[in-house]
């Protein structure tokens, strides 16, 4: 996953920078639908980075914030709601 | 006899953990052993920096200067090369610098510490970790090969090491720590080490 | 907020220039970060980046500064009210807050913490509770459990050695003059699917550091304790510290608005 | 108060020339024998009569007294704390952090006697720990040490000019001798001088421009970069900052040096001794640190050959006189404990004895 | 622990050593690079293998600890504490008094880099602190400065018996290197020794005997016969207990002066340099209180003509050394800041220009 | 008790061992004195001078080793309980105690004190509150009335500058471990006749002193203030300084056990 | 009144140090018989030492102990009842 | 012009007061003053004495070795007599002190100051006080006279002292004072000092 991904769906877009994430996983249990996970790769730290990860199962991203609010490092850089 | 290394990596590669055991290995064989860490603030994710002076007279100074072997675990830690003796080993974690051969004056060791240790089924994903387990052990193994000293005491040696180390909880990890300190002697065309628990 | 989703989509949260693009020393999953990002986000919230002024005490916290980018000033361990209360007098119009740990607000500074409480000085003060002693290793700090382990109790928290655990939040608002003091669970919190977490003390404690900084425009001391974890030197993940939190810190130091004497106006 | 006479003690001077100076806060503890001074600013405090004069608090301890000294002064606020040997101790961490972080406080220690909880009686053995820092890091405060009232009401101006001037804590050295004595003195009609903090000065950050106060820099390189500006500075400050006093060095052949009160007394000595026409002098060093240095080295080129060092301690300054001097003269000392005072007559036979 | 072999960290050794030298009590509160110290008494507290180790507890401040300590020593107790710069100032009261009340304490400082917050880096910027008293009072503790992990181990024992023989603050000033350094070492099988206290030690009055600790003295004259009797037994610790090492003295020209981590920085130069066959030697003040001038002295009777003073800060146990000295020899300084330490070329280059 | 008064009579209260002959320095009135008295008969009664360690902390009581004829060591000011601590931990079959002035107590030496509170050392502390600072010379002290004049204070303690007087009982009583808590109202109390005195302060004051020893003895952690005076520095003659006392300061600091483990045995 | 005064009564005695006593008035307000007062004369200190003075009205002493508790002084020495 | 003094007495028994009288009368008079008191840690009841220099020249010390008047209050206060410069002059409370005449060489004056205090009414047998009020303003006039410096002036003088140090509560005893001043100046047969308010 590199770094300024942005992951644009139907209804949200979840910016995330690599680069500061440390996997700590926080974004991953705290997103209601499971829409983020760590990456199996690494970043320039050594971290396997969160990446978003549509699992389809619980709903899309719903712009919640919660991942932007829990992550100690925010490396959830930007949450974006499409326009309606 | 007198040695001087320098280990460098990042926090959380167990650059300490591997410069204490080098250390300890010396003890056991008897010599004068001086151990020095530095590390930033962190406590987790910093420079690590140590040294260790073996030798069999009084040590006068524990500061390296001037490494007879340099121990680089990662990319910014090459940044000490200049330091090593001329006729000095770099001994390398090749799984993550690649282009360790800069210096024509020494001789260059490369180990592919991660993914030795990873093939010995200890790379762990595990979640806000940085590093894969026993890649420290790897380069233990090839340090230890590479100053061809009585290759046939290493095994029993190592083994003892992890014992004094390795306690409580972590005891369990110590035939990993010993198969990854065989490889990694292997690895440099070392001694074999012969498991032991 | 400067987002750059573009024409189709309307940027609901982004990067918030009252941060540092510094990477924090933090180490992965603390709540060290996660409230230095509400902390920003307050005080952009409010409008009160340029007259606000941090006082990082000795702790994990004392690298604040890089991260938020705002004037401050560095406390000796434990003395960030007495600090807060010199800059405060001196300049009534500044927003002054500090972020501490357990063990400087609670044991070394637990002195200059009543008296500014007792003062009422209207100051904001943010405490870390994680339970240990962070920056310097791991060792037992005022609020460690009785029976948990650290460095120097390494055969778990003794009762009847070091006494129980003491709680900041329960003394401060035994004075009279606190305005605001209030507890928040900070760290995500287990929920019966082992794969989802609740993640509601985040936005308890951006809500939790608004109304302290709004206390104290209007006059009063502020404070708010937030527990938090230390998996490192707990020596658990992640995840696990977040369930040992919720398990043993919870129920140990519960979530509450213990006083505000300035009712939030927005939930 | 005007350019009337006034008959106060020195703590009351000291207070009234920190009003005068343009005090904005003051934090303190009180301590036998310094607390007329946070009794006499209590008194004035909210009446007007020094309108800068901000905020006045009791604190509840020496530790806390000295952080809000430095907070207040990281916002450029003029600040003054007084106190007395125990409480001196006891501030001794937060001075080295206002010397890290380079705040401009006034620290005003009246010397008792010592150690432990002693007496109150004057002493001057908190010499060292004022000059050397008491406290950790090695830092280098500068030291004034009056000798009258007088100037126990001038110091603070002083001290507030050189500490903003050089952003250092400065240390007002007096005795219980001074803060207790009274003596007649006139404040000058003079305007407190108002010092630019923008540049450093904690109050809020505008665009990008932001102040950080810290004593803090993880990187060694950084850390010994800061020392480096500290030390450059300290040397500065060592080079244009020496102040001392002569009476009657022009000829002598002893030169007595004394700070404090004992230049009071070596006054008395000196002029006692000219009365029998023995060419003694008196050299009053008035920065005890910096030292100054050249004062002695003028001296040793006028052809000084004897120094007589009189302190109320075990001998500490004596050490200062003997590294400017480095062998080239006789340097004897001449010490008094426990909250004594030495004779005049002692001072004369010791003056007579270098003599010969 | 036996007498085998160990690796230990300087601090561990510290730890063990103090153990070993029948330590009773400690109470301390962490601080890095100090904090091993407490965490290896904390795994060994309880635990049986040093039976008279019978209290241990981490304080809510430095402050709270050290008078935690006073308590203890006055009750005869063997009792520690250890800190780094910033907790070593907040003891300075508590210290004051112990010297006042003439308790035998213990007091580590694993010196780190400052002022103020500083760094974690090695320095010996804390020299005049803890050499000159950095509480109030004058008084003059005892300092010693190990400079391996094997005399971390062995010098608690030294410290508590100079602390017992003359009732006095003993400061173990070590540095942030070597209480991170690991070396091989092995305790000796000595059993503690034990200090007769009934003399002092309050314990509960038996008739109309009872012990009185106290370091104030109402009456002036009280004050002053106590004073005087302190400085009596610091002019006899003087004489008597000077303490320092010498490498390859004998017959240099250039004599480096220094200690701690520098003395070993220090060996090394002095052996590339008599490599080259350059006359240079090392002089290692182990007590650095008092400091070893008798030592200096007979330097200079064997014709020493130039002092190299290696140390890590802006220059203080130089003054040290030209108070030995007192103009009979050269003496340069050479200082290092900030948590860095010099190089051997930077040593050798010195020493080098002395030759000449 | 070495009474004179031959084979008519029997002595019931006389001289006390446990006191020097040495003339107080208290000045005239004062409830110093009066508790050094309480102190040196239960002393007496509990057969306990010869393992009491007083420790002197810094106020007018430290000179009261020159009254109480037992071993004594000096604590700085306001740092009393720790020196206690590190007494009884060395030597835990010592009866220890102190005497402690309320800034001692509840200014400086806060953090000390409460530590010990909540460590539930066994120690007895004795604190003397005279709402000012008595050996200093009248400043304001942590428990001084909101509008009492002092000499730091002298337009009266002013409540948003200093904050109110801080309850020292109340504090302690707030930790979990301490054993016996209790305030006693010392001074002689004015009754409805000018010319008589209520003396139950007194007898009260002796059996909580008493009382506080033998809680030590049985492991905890004991605490009894006694609101008393400074007709000195309140410049006020003694008995106006008595009713100023049972006016002012009976009611912001009312008598009563706050906490008592081992119920008392005897009334 | 002379230091190591003994006032003897029918029912108890009081024996007050005038050299102790600083004349604070203390146990003549506290005695509940008003069987005390400020004697006119001084100490050596210059203070007006308490003294016994039965004053008939209220009832003899009965060696109740309040004076020899209220003193700050521990000037009264000693109260004994009288044997029955 | 030159005069040092040396004030002692017992806490209590105003002594402070008298010398702060003493000097600011002469401040009052345009000389350079220095006055010094020092006293035990009692706050009321121990030993106190004061140092007093007057001088028309800038004071070099002003710690009084040897004084040109001596003012004693009590009994123990008569050991600074030896002190008393020859010529010089002991002024005493002879209701104390009766056996004040123990040296040839120095003129003594006795002032029975508490007799004088409380034949003006001022004694006061208060509660847990030890001395009279006046005592000292009695020494003071006496102190004056002895002088025999512009009496005339003495009066008004005495009373703008009394105006600065007695203030709020205090300015009711200036009366008092005022008289005790003049019974004391008379009692040396000093100047008579007029009543003013
Ligand atoms: C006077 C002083 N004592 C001790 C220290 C060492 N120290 C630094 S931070 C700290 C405690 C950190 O714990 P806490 O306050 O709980 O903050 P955390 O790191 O856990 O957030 C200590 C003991 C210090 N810097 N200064
Ligand atoms: C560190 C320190 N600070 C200040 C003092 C001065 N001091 C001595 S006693 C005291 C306060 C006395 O008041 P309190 O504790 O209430 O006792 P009291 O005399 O009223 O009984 C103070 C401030 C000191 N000795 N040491
Ligand atoms: S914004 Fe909410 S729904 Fe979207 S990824 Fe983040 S936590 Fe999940
Ligand atoms: S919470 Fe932040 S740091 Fe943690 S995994 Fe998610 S993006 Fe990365
Ligand atoms: S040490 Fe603990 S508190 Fe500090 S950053 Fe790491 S996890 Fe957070
Ligand atoms: S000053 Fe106050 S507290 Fe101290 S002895 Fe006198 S009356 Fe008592
Ligand atoms: S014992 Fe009781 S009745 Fe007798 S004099 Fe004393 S107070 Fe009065
Ligand atoms: S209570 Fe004691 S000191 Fe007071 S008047 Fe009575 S006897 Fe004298
Ligand atoms: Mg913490
Ligand atoms: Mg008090």
């Amino acid at each position: 996953m590199m770094p300024g991904q942005t992951v644009a769906l139907d209804r949200a877009v979840v910016r995330i920078d690599a680069e500061r994430c440390k996997g700590c996983d926080l974004c991953v249990v705290a997103c209601p639908h499971r829409n983020l996970r760590l990456s199996t790769g690494y970043n320039r730290n050594g971290y396997h980075p969160a990446e978003f990860h549509y699992r389809g199962d619980r709903g899309e991203c719903t712009a919640c914030g919660l991942c932007y609010w829990v992550c100690p490092d925010y490396a959830i850089t930007e949450v974006a709601k499409r326009r309606v | 006899m007198k040695r001087e290394v320098i280990v460098a990596g990042h926090g959380g590669q167990g650059v300490l953990e591997l410069a204490n055991w080098l250390a300890y290995f010396h003890v056991l064989r008897g010599r004068h052993v001086a151990y020095t860490p530095s590390y930033g603030p962190e406590t987790r994710g910093g420079k690590v920096k140590c040294y260790v002076v073996v030798s069999d007279e009084p040590i006068d100074s524990p500061i390296v200067e001037s490494p007879d072997l340099l121990i680089v675990m990662n990319i910014p830690s090459m940044d000490y090369l200049p330091l090593l003796k001329p006729g000095g080993t770099l001994l390398v974690n090749s799984s993550l610098v690649k282009d360790a051969r800069r210096r024509a004056d020494v001789e260059v060791v490369e180990v592919p510490a991660v993914d030795i240790a990873a093939g010995l089924g200890a790379f762990a994903p595990a979640k806000g970790t940085d590093t894969s387990i026993a890649a420290n052990s790897v380069m233990l193994g090839a340090a230890l090969a590479t100053t061809r000293e009585a290759p046939e005491r290493l095994p029993e040696e190592a083994s003892e090491v992890f014992r004094h180390f390795l306690t409580g909880r972590k005891e369990a990890l110590i035939p990993l720590n010993l198969r990854a300190v065989e490889a990694g002697a292997a690895s440099v065309g070392g001694a074999a080490v012969v498991e032991s628990a | 907020m400067s987002g750059t989703a573009g024409a189709l989509y309307e940027t609901t949260l982004g990067p918030l220039p009252t941060l540092t693009s510094k990477p924090t020393h933090y180490c992965a999953g603390c709540e060290h970060g996660t409230l230095t990002h509400l902390i920003a986000s307050a005080l952009e919230a409010l409008g009160a980046r340029e007259r606000a002024v941090l006082v990082n005490s000795v702790g994990c916290s004392v690298l604040a500064p890089d991260y938020l980018n705002v004037d401050a000033v560095e406390a000796p361990h434990g003395r960030a009210p007495a600090v807060m209360t010199g800059i405060k007098r001196a300049r009534p119009d500044l927003l002054v807050f500090s972020i501490q740990g357990d063990g400087d607000a609670a044991s070394i500074g637990l002195l200059e913490l009543l008296n500014a409480a007792n003062r009422g000085d209207p100051i904001t003060i943010f405490l870390v509770n994680n339970a240990i002693y962070g920056m310097t290793g791991g060792q037992m700090a005022p609020t460690t459990p009785v029976g948990m382990v650290t460095t120097t109790s390494p055969r778990g928290r003794d009762l009847a050695l070091s006494g129980p655990p003491i709680d900041a939040s329960k003394l401060v608002a035994s004075f009279e003059r606190p305005a605001y003091v209030r507890r928040v669970f900070l760290p995500v919190m287990p929920t019966a699917s082992p794969e989802f977490y609740n993640a509601r003390g985040a936005l308890e404690g951006a809500r939790a550091v608004r109304h302290a900084f709004e206390v104290q425009e209007r006059g009063g001391f502020a404070f708010v304790e937030f527990v938090s974890t230390c998996n490192v030197n707990w020596k658990m993940s992640v995840l696990d510290s977040k369930r040992y939190a919720a398990e043993v810190l919870a129920p140990l130091f519960p979530a509450g608005v213990l006083r505000d004497r300035f009712r939030m106006e927005s939930p | 108060m005007s350019a009337e006479r006034e008959f106060l003690k020195g703590n009351e001077a000291l207070a009234y020339g920190a009003l005068h100076a343009g005090l904005n806060a003051f934090y303190g503890y009180p301590i036998t024998p310094s607390s007329e001074i946070p009794e006499t600013l209590a008194a004035e405090f909210g009446q007007g009569n020094f309108p800068e004069f901000r905020s006045f608090l009791q604190a509840a301890s020496e530790v806390e007294a000295i952080n809000m000294v430095n907070g207040s002064a990281a916002t450029g606020a003029k600040t003054m704390t007084a106190t007395s040997g125990p409480g001196f101790s006891l501030k001794q961490e937060g001075i080295s952090y206002a010397a890290g972080m380079e705040l401009p406080i006034l620290v005003v220690n009246v010397n008792r006697s010592g150690p432990g909880l002693g007496n109150l009686g004057p002493e001057q053995s908190d010499y060292f720990q004022a000059t050397r820092g008491g406290g950790h890091g090695g830092y280098r405060p500068i030291v004034l040490a009056p000798d009258s009232v007088p100037e126990m009401a001038a110091f603070p101006s002083l001290g507030f000019s050189l500490a903003f001037r050089y952003r250092t804590p400065v240390i007002l050295l007096a005795d219980a001798f001074l803060g207790q004595l009274k003596e007649d003195l006139t404040f000058p009609e003079v305007s407190s001088s108002s010092f630019d903090t923008s540049s450093w000065a904690a109050t809020g950050a505008r665009g990008e421009r932001r102040h950080v106060l810290a004593s803090m820099h993880l990187e060694l390189s950084d850390q010994n970069a800061a020392s480096h500006a500290l030390h450059a500075k300290y040397d500065q400050i060592a080079r244009h900052e020496q102040r001392f006093d002569e009476v009657e060095s022009d000829d002598a052949r002893v030169v007595i040096v004394a700070y404090g009160i004992c230049a009071r007394l070596a006054r008395r000595a000196v002029r006692s001794l000219r009365a029998k026409s023995a060419p003694v002098g008196l050299f009053r060093p008035i920065t005890l640190a910096p030292f100054p240095h050249d004062g002695i080295e003028r001296l040793l080129d006028r052809g000084v050959q004897n120094f007589l060092v009189v302190e109320l301690n075990a001998g500490q300054m004596v050490e200062d006189v003997r590294l400017a001097v480095n062998g080239r003269a006789r340097v004897n000392s001449l010490g008094q404990l426990g909250g004594l005072i030495p004779g005049t007559d002692e001072l004369v036979r010791a003056a007579e004895a270098m003599l010969g």
